[in-house]
């Protein structure tokens, strides 16, 4: 059997498999839309500069900085401006009232929401999976009963008056903020990965696998750990897309790191200006990408989880 | 004709119970490591050290704090709250005026979402794979996507400005005697008609999200349900198909999308949090945001506190509705 | 007289790629009062024969072609008397031969539940979770009666339903009771009443005792046989287990890769099996009545029914396949006439022992070899060729 | 807007009968910001030129033809924080309790004279002694909101239970009072003080006066909740709180039959522009709001008549197209500042403070952000307390004076500052002291009065060199300042971190913060923004003087400029950090006068025992000269208060006095009626 065979018969299955699971996952419109509006933010996320028509310092009337002169009364007068195409300014999207362009904004704030999300679901990933993993492989120990009892209670916690106390306590940073929602999104993974890992460890396998002397260690990395995978990147989704929407949230409340653009505070600020129902231009854009970004993760969630459960 | 049993029940009101405990400490720890003590917002700036020790010593704070944590703990489960030094008024009295308020709207969404949630994610289960069910699915899991504040922008704008259709502020109107005339009187008829009316926005906006959890879940387990023999037989006794679904597949899934509804129900308290600030809507998201931010302790403190115990009451619901759901828990013969 | 009669019956299920061809060209018959067996490996398509007559197949199922005709017609079509009436049958609007017999694949939904339960009631696979967990026993047992008989009221409904648990041996007060309260038995039991509650003129009963233990099984089947004297019921028993067949059934017909092998009475097919097939099935269960020694399976897996091969379905894993089984599946032969020399008359109708098999010719020596345990492993390497 | 244009004509004539009348100039800048063509005289900044113009005084009817009746919906854009008048300090909960209260002295609104109002006449004697005794005569035939006759027992009762219950809010006026007694003389009241205070008909005699018969049981004030428990009694011109729910709404009726003592005084009868026989309207409404946008969206709704506070920016232009609503205009009784922490390197230099001040693009603020809704700030007190500014006693324009300008924002091009002036004045030494010179580029003329700052020297070396810290290297700046050879950074540990508070109460504010630390960056001083809540800044700053700098979007200020100076500048209310840390929350956080190189602690010391108030006032303004050239605080603005009312029903309302829409609302409320 020359190296090639042998690689086709190693890999091949797996591609196979790979391949079934695309062809699940693509079954419904729903995973590639979800896809497509992901990759599109990722693109603003990365290469905004591309995307956006204008730098984010960027002013009506005033263009780009250095700025040659102040803006004149009339001119500040017409902020926050409508949409302009060419004249008097290039501006698609319309104007804030601090006459920077929204379309910019939208483009520069793809990077929070991705970074809130993925940082939001891959922690409470990182927290969840190996409680869950540990509590459903020692089922039924006082490991377990700790573990769940803490669940428990943690899920019967209002959620988002505790990630106001916390984020109001620690200061409102990203950072903060992140770290205040997974300390309540680990739950649901932890949960769901035990009953996965119950069932698991109770597979002939596991069981072989611990009378050759493997560690338990080793049995719930080596042997759970990859059948539990596939639903753990369902929760990171749809974790994500709560992180997102519980940022916004908090922005709203004006509990939103200023300093960085986000869609959550581009809509805290139109509220604060007191323009919610005056510039349509500037309130729906945010909104609407918000809805999209956290769509999108539990589009792909829902579509992953028909392939993590192929019974169907 | 439930007989549900005893000794479930205890020891479910134990587990809250204890649960309670456990959310106090927590909030105990929680505020006692926030910088600054909240004596400050009493203060004022004429006060002398001597007057800042009387004060601290009338709150309790030059205690050790252990004689804190249980003063703190005796003083909740007799009903103390405390005195809010922002507020100015005993703890209670603001929480027994917001919590009704927020009782009110996170009840009739809980209500709203627990009814349509179930009933859609009813029928997408069943007809699962079909345009229908992928199209209404799509949607509901964009609802879900929704920021609340912001769909309840759109809504006012719509409803209230540009249709002029519904009230967008407040729960009930202000005063009367303007739009009735002098002399008014509420009923309680008219007073309930007038919370409604009120209600109507909020309501509408938080339940367009809040359906969707309680969905995902009935549409899940409906699916599994469908496989089951008990609906096979049900379709083979010549029940119609209505019939097979509601009663057979339908009452079946409830009982997995009860053991679930606490997610759904936070979820929403979370959304009443955020929309009762959208709607001029006096209540407890209000009152938590305005303490914490004004270093509040006492009255942060008890709204968290109302709110979680709020959420053990929802569960203590769920709980005794999934008894009434599934008789294998009734008969106290829960299976693992 | 046939109470039910399948004619050239074929069921697909739709699929992503080519339809599953679940069963083919089907023909027998299941006389009144009588007990009808359908036998073969799981997945030979004998379940969705069964879910077919009441137009219960899963989604995907439907009914390529063929009829199962019902000797009776639906009451409106009827005439005061209970006579068809005639422009019933000289309407081709209605699915209604000229001997009066309903094609029960042409119903349309509504009048199909009417059939159901009414006119054949069920017990389905793994009864044992055909009971709904939520509700009470007695009251499931109602609810079949007054949707057929709403006319029935609430309390005489449930005197039924606890004379009829009575009946299959389960106290009285345990109608109150739920599933979750009842046995293994004790469940099969209350399926077994409950299709029993709205009289039927036939009784489905797919693979009724395959989750119980042995002392359930025939407990479970003295129910059956009691029901059925009782209540003067045909039945339809669906089955891999030939032996229980054996015990249970006047004709049985063995199935495999959606078509029907052989049939014939219970003794013939028992005794003189003229299938290849059904010796092979007939090795790998215990008989009743002589102990073998050891139980033989048949080597290979049963094919796969999306696009089969033109040959005969078993050929693969027949031991006396020669050329001629790979041109065609074989139509039905009359087994009688094959035993008498002269082996291939073909009989469609389904009276007496038929078989399908192109080796009638040589059914004696197959009867000989077919007990060898030698014939069934050379199979393997000619099969895979 | 007709209704807008009779007031403005009344008003005007109003205001020049006053000023010559008093022949103070009190109330100098009115209707600033006006559109119409009397700006020259609005703007003329002293009484002076008055006696010449005799307008015909054109009186307002003193009640007898006002019609009474209606209701008058007004907004708060927060609910009140209790109604107990001796424990909040809710500028919300005063504008109910406003009706409720009446004190022993009044302030005027339009000239701040101390006038009667409970107490007929009173005098002071013994002030050589250094313990002055105070005496006065409480009016007959008052009643209490309830019916119930007030007397001599109740002055005296709320004398001795504030004294004996000492609530904060109350606690510096009651400290000097050594003892309240009925007086052994011709008088019905004796307080003896421990010590002179200049201002005591003002605080001393308006004390909260309290029912002795509702408070007499309350064992500690802070556990009565008046309102919620149905017991609102005070010496007011209301009736009753007749509906009162805490975080929704309240309704106050007046005592509108034109029997009210208390508004019938000759004072006000005197006073053309303030009518007596008030209240007119029968009830106002008080509706409570969760943020200022939904209560903006209904004064246009045309749910409220008016609400407590000014037209924010964005919603001028609405506002103004409303026919409804016409604007009030007055001046600001508050300022927005910056203050620097004294204590820290380099803020304690005043060479460092100035550079910082010469950053701030006041153009910026006033015209991008703010859109002309406010001036540019200067000294400490607002021009709305004119009499006690630097302008009015050297004979100067108010606000416009170039001496006012000092710290004008030193820019190359639009919206770019002099990185290199501003770097030069840094490092060749020379601070503005007071003398004339050209500082940057501009020329200042020097102090209006005879004042200079407290040192003139620099106390550190700057220089610019290699850029260390990370927030430059960032930023791309290409110079550090370097303060006696060290970055910033290597001083505090950590780079300058510039206090704000959330950015949704003040948007505008973050913007232009945003300017100005832009600027500080990319002249060499690393900064970093920190947000706190209101009351964790007020720890951070008050408590705990944890700050370098620090921002107030607003402060209201006091009328009376000696207990301000006293309060917020004097080294009394500074905590020494050079001995020992303490958490009281003194008002002076910067630790002004606690060190020798920057203070005024004398001379605000003696103005505040000043009894003469011309003497007072002079020394107050300058103080606030001296203040502003030694620039602990940077006052950035003071608002020109746009307050939007219902002017097409209601009329009444005081045009041109210091905060029409807030601190000075509740004199509207007895002036107010329906329009005819």
């Amino acid at each position: 059997m020359t190296r090639v065979e042998s690689a086709k018969q190693r890999w091949g299955p797996r591609i196979e498999r790979l391949g079934r699971g695309w062809d699940r996952f693509t079954q419904h419109l729903m995973g590639p839309a979800g896809l497509l509006i992901l990759t599109v933010f990722t693109l603003w996320a990365l290469f905004p500069d591309l995307f956006a028509p204008h730098s984010i310092d960027w002013e009506a009337f005033r263009g780009e900085p250095p700025f040659q002169r102040r803006l004149t009364a009339q001119e500040i007068e017409q902020l926050p401006h409508p949409p302009a195409f060419g004249d008097p300014f290039f501006a698609p999207l319309g104007t804030n009232a601090q006459a920077h362009g929204i379309a910019s904004l939208l483009v520069y704030s793809a990077q929070t929401a991705l970074y809130i999300g993925l940082a939001a679901g891959i922690l409470s990933s990182l927290v969840g999976v190996p409680l869950g993993l540990i509590s459903g492989y020692y089922g039924d120990t006082w490991i377990d009963e700790t573990i769940q009892r803490i669940a428990d209670i943690m899920l019967g916690l209002p959620f988002l008056p505790l990630v106001i106390v916390l984020v109001a306590m620690r200061g409102i940073t990203t950072t903060n903020i992140i770290l205040a929602i997974v300390v309540k999104s680990w739950i649901n993974n932890c949960i769901t990965i035990r009953g996965e890992a119950l069932s698991l460890k109770e597979l002939a396998y596991v069981d072989s696998a611990k009378v050759a002397g493997a560690s338990d260690t080793r049995i719930v990395f080596r042997h759970i750990l990859p059948h539990v995978l596939p639903l753990s990147f369902v929760f990171l989704a749809q974790d994500a897309a709560f992180a997102i929407l519980t940022q916004a949230s908090l922005a709203f409340l004006g509990l939103a790191d200023f300093t960085t653009a986000s869609w959550g505070l581009m809509l805290q600020n139109i509220q604060s200006h007191g323009y919610v129902f005056q510039a349509w231009w500037w309130l729906l854009p945010p909104g609407i990408c918000i809805t999209l970004v956290a769509a999108a993760f539990y589009f792909i969630g829902f579509s992953m989880e028909d392939v993590a459960n192929p019974q169907n | 004709m439930t007989r549900i049993s005893a000794k479930y029940l205890a020891q479910r009101l134990i587990i809250s119970y204890l649960t309670i405990l456990v959310i106090m400490t927590l909030l105990f720890v929680l505020l006692h490591s926030m910088p600054g003590s909240f004596i400050q917002t009493m203060q004022s700036p004429d006060m002398t050290g001597e007057q800042i020790e009387r004060l601290k010593e009338q709150w309790g704070l030059n205690e050790p704090l252990w004689k804190q944590y249980v003063d703190f703990m005796v003083n909740y489960q007799t009903g103390e709250f405390g005195w809010s030094p922002h507020w100015n008024v005993p703890v209670w009295n603001l929480i027994e005026r917001r919590l009704p308020r927020t009782v009110i709207l996170f009840g009739a969404t809980t209500i709203t979402g627990f009814m349509i949630g179930p009933l859609v994610g009813m029928y997408l289960g069943w007809w699962r794979g079909t345009k229908r069910d992928r199209s209404i699915f799509t949607g509901g899991l964009i609802a879900y996507s929704l920021p609340s504040f912001w769909i309840a922008w759109l809504f006012i704008w719509l409803f209230s400005f540009e249709l002029d259709l519904l009230p967008a502020k407040y729960m009930r109107t202000q005063f009367p005697q303007e739009v009735y005339g002098t002399g008014f009187e509420w009923t309680a008829m008219m007073a309930m008609r007038d919370v409604l009316w009120h209600l109507a926005l909020p309501l509408l906006s938080l339940t367009a999200i809040g359906w969707v959890g309680s969905m995902l879940i009935m549409r899940t387990v409906m699916q599994n349900v469908t496989e089951q023999d008990y609906v096979f037989l049900a379709r083979a006794k010549g029940l119609s198909e209505r019939k097979v679904m509601i009663k057979h597949a339908a009452r079946n899934a409830l009982i997995p999308v009860a053991t679930g509804a606490i997610v759904g129900i936070a979820f929403i308290l979370d959304g009443a949090v955020v929309i009762e600030n959208v709607f001029n809507y006096p209540g407890m998201g209000n009152l938590i945001l305005d303490s914490v931010l004004n270093n509040d302790h006492p009255t942060t403190q008890a709204v968290f506190f109302m709110l979680a115990v709020l959420l053990v009451i929802c569960r203590i619901i769920q709980d005794i509705a999934y008894t009434y759901l599934d008789p294998r828990i009734k008969f106290g013969e829960e299976e693992s | 007289m046939p109470l039910l009669e399948f004619e050239d019956l074929s069921i697909r299920y739709r699929t992503d790629g080519p339809d599953v061809k679940a069963s083919e060209d089907v023909n027998f018959e299941v006389d009144y009062g009588k007990t009808f067996g359908l036998v073969g490996e799981s997945g030979c398509g004998k379940t969705t024969l069964g879910k077919s007559i009441l137009q219960l197949l899963d989604d995907n199922g439907y009914v390529e072609s063929g009829h199962i005709w019902y000797d009776d017609v639906l009451p409106e079509w009827k005439t005061d008397t209970g006579k068809v009436r005639p422009e019933v049958v000289e309407d081709d609007r209605y699915p209604v031969r000229d001997d009066g017999m309903m094609d029960l694949t042409a119903l349309d939904s509504d009048d199909i539940r009417r059939v159901r339960w009414n006119n054949i009631s069920l017990i389905p696979q793994s009864s044992m979770n055909a009971l709904n967990p939520v509700y009470r026993v007695g009251d499931q047992i109602v609810e079949a009666i007054r949707v057929h008989e709403p006319e029935t009221p609430e309390d005489e409904a449930h005197e039924r339903a606890r004379d009829l648990l009575e009946q299959v041996g389960i106290e009285r007060e345990r109608a109150d009771d739920y599933a979750h309260q009842f046995s293994g038995g004790m469940k099969q039991r209350a399926i077994i009443a409950m299709a029993m509650a709205c009289n039927p003129d036939m009784v489905i009963a797919d693979e009724p005792t395959t989750a119980l233990d042995v002392i359930i099984q025939d407990r479970v089947l003295d129910a059956i046989r009691e029901m059925q004297d009782q209540f003067d019921v045909s039945m339809l028993i669906i089955s891999h287990d030939i032996s229980v067949m054996a015990e249970t059934c006047d004709r049985l017909g063995v199935m495999y890769g959606g078509r029907l092998m052989e049939s014939g009475t219970t003794k013939e097919v028992i005794e003189n099996p003229a299938n290849p097939y059904t010796m092979g099935l007939q090795n790998s269960f215990p008989t009743v009545e002589e102990s073998q020694e050891r139980l033989l399976a048949i080597p290979g897996t049963p094919p796969t029914l999306t696009e089969p091969a033109d040959e005969c379905r078993f050929a693969e894993r027949c031991p006396f396949a020669t050329n001629v089984c790979m041109n065609d599946h074989p139509p039905m032969y009359d087994a009688e006439a094959a035993s008498d020399g002269r082996s291939r008359v073909q009989q469609e109708a389904d009276v007496g022992h038929r078989s399908a098999c192109y080796r009638l010719d040589v059914l004696e020596e197959m009867r000989e070899r077919a007990k060898e345990e030698e014939t069934w492993q050379q199979t393997e390497t000619p099969s895979s060729s | 807007m007709p209704g807008r244009e009779t007031n403005r004509g009344k008003l005007d004539t109003d205001r020049r009968r006053f000023l010559m009348g008093t022949g103070a100039g009190a109330l100098a800048v009115g209707m600033a910001g006006c559109t119409g063509g009397d700006d020259d005289e609005t703007d003329t900044p002293t009484g002076e030129s008055t006696p010449t113009e005799t307008a015909t005084p054109e009186p307002v009817d003193e009640g007898e033809d006002v019609p009474r009746g209606g209701t008058l919906t007004v907004g708060l854009s927060q609910p009140p924080k209790g109604l107990n008048p001796l424990s909040t300090s809710s500028s919300y909960s005063w504008m109910i309790l406003d009706h409720f209260m009446s004190y022993g002295t009044a302030l005027d609104p339009v000239t701040y004279e101390v006038q009667p109002s409970a107490y007929a006449d009173w005098t002071v004697e013994n002030v050589e002694s250094g313990e002055p005794d105070i005496y006065f005569n409480v009016r007959e035939g008052l009643t209490f909101t309830d019916g119930e006759d007030f007397g001599i027992d109740d002055v005296l009762f709320s004398y001795n239970y504030i004294m004996d219950q000492e609530p904060g809010r109350y606690l510096s006026t009651v400290d000097p009072i050594s003892e309240a007694s009925e007086a052994d003389n011709d008088w019905d009241v004796h307080l003896s003080m421990e010590k002179p205070i200049g201002t005591w008909d003002s605080s001393q005699l308006q004390l909260p006066l309290l029912p002795k018969h509702r408070w007499e049981s309350v064992d500690s004030f802070e556990q009565k909740t008046p309102g919620e428990d149905g017991e609102l009694v005070g010496l007011g011109w209301a009736a009753d709180l007749s509906q009162f729910e805490s975080d929704t709404s309240a309704a106050v009726n007046l005592r509108n039959d034109g029997e009210y003592p208390l508004t019938n005084l000759q004072w006000i009868e005197d006073h053309d522009n303030l009518r007596s026989g008030g209240p007119f309207l029968d009830t106002i409404q008080f509706r409570f709001y969760q943020s200022e946008a939904t209560m903006n969206q209904d004064l246009l709704d045309g749910a409220l008549d008016t609400y407590y506070g000014s037209v924010s920016v964005s919603q001028i232009d609405q506002v103004r197209e409303d026919n409804r609503i016409g604007l009030v205009q007055g001046q600001d009784d508050g300022i927005s500042y910056f203050a620097y922490n004294l204590r820290r390197t380099p803020f304690d230099d005043i060479l460092f403070r100035q550079a910082l001040n010469m950053l701030w693009d006041e153009i910026y603020w006033t015209q991008r952000l703010q859109r002309d809704l406010v001036h540019d700030g200067d000294f400490v007190l607002p021009p709305g307390y004119a009499a006690i500014r630097p302008e009015t006693h050297a004979d100067a324009d108010l606000l416009t004076d170039p001496a006012t300008d000092a710290y004008n924002f030193r820019e190359d091009s639009p919206g770019v500052p002099s990185y290199e002036g501003i770097r030069s004045f840094l490092e060749n030494g020379t601070p503005i002291t007071g003398e004339s010179g050209t500082f940057v580029g501009q020329d200042y003329p020097g102090a209006l009065q005879d004042v200079s700052a407290s040192v003139n020297e620099p106390l550190h070396d700057y220089s610019f060199g290699e850029v260390k810290s990370d927030v430059l290297k960032e930023e791309g700046v290409d110079k550090e300042l370097y303060v006696n050879g060290q970055t910033i950074p290597e001083i505090l540990g950590r780079p300058v971190t510039y206090l704000m508070y959330p950015p949704e109460t003040s948007p505008e504010l973050t913007q232009a913060d945003e300017n100005w630390s832009q600027n500080m960056i990319q002249l060499g001083i690393p900064v970093e923004r920190e947000v706190q809540t209101f009351n964790s800044l007020i720890g951070r700053v008050y408590a705990q003087e944890d700050f370098d700098l620090y921002h107030m979007g607003w402060s209201n200020m006091s009328a009376f400029g000696t207990s301000t100076l006293y309060g917020l500048f004097h080294s009394d209310n500074a905590d020494d950090h050079r001995e020992e840390q303490t958490d009281t929350l003194l008002n002076n956080p910067m630790g002004y006068g606690v060190f020798d190189y920057a203070g005024d602690d004398e001379r605000i010391s003696s103005a505040r025992t000043e009894m003469d108030s011309e003497k007072r006032n002079s020394m107050v303004a300058q103080s606030l000269e001296k203040i502003y050239l030694d620039s602990p605080y940077m006052v950035f603005g003071y608002d020109k208060v746009q307050w939007p009312a219902n002017t097409t029903d209601f009329a009444g309302f005081l045009q041109g006095i210091a905060a029409p829409g807030s601190s000075n609302l509740s004199s509207h409320f007895y002036n107010v009626h329906q329009q005819e």
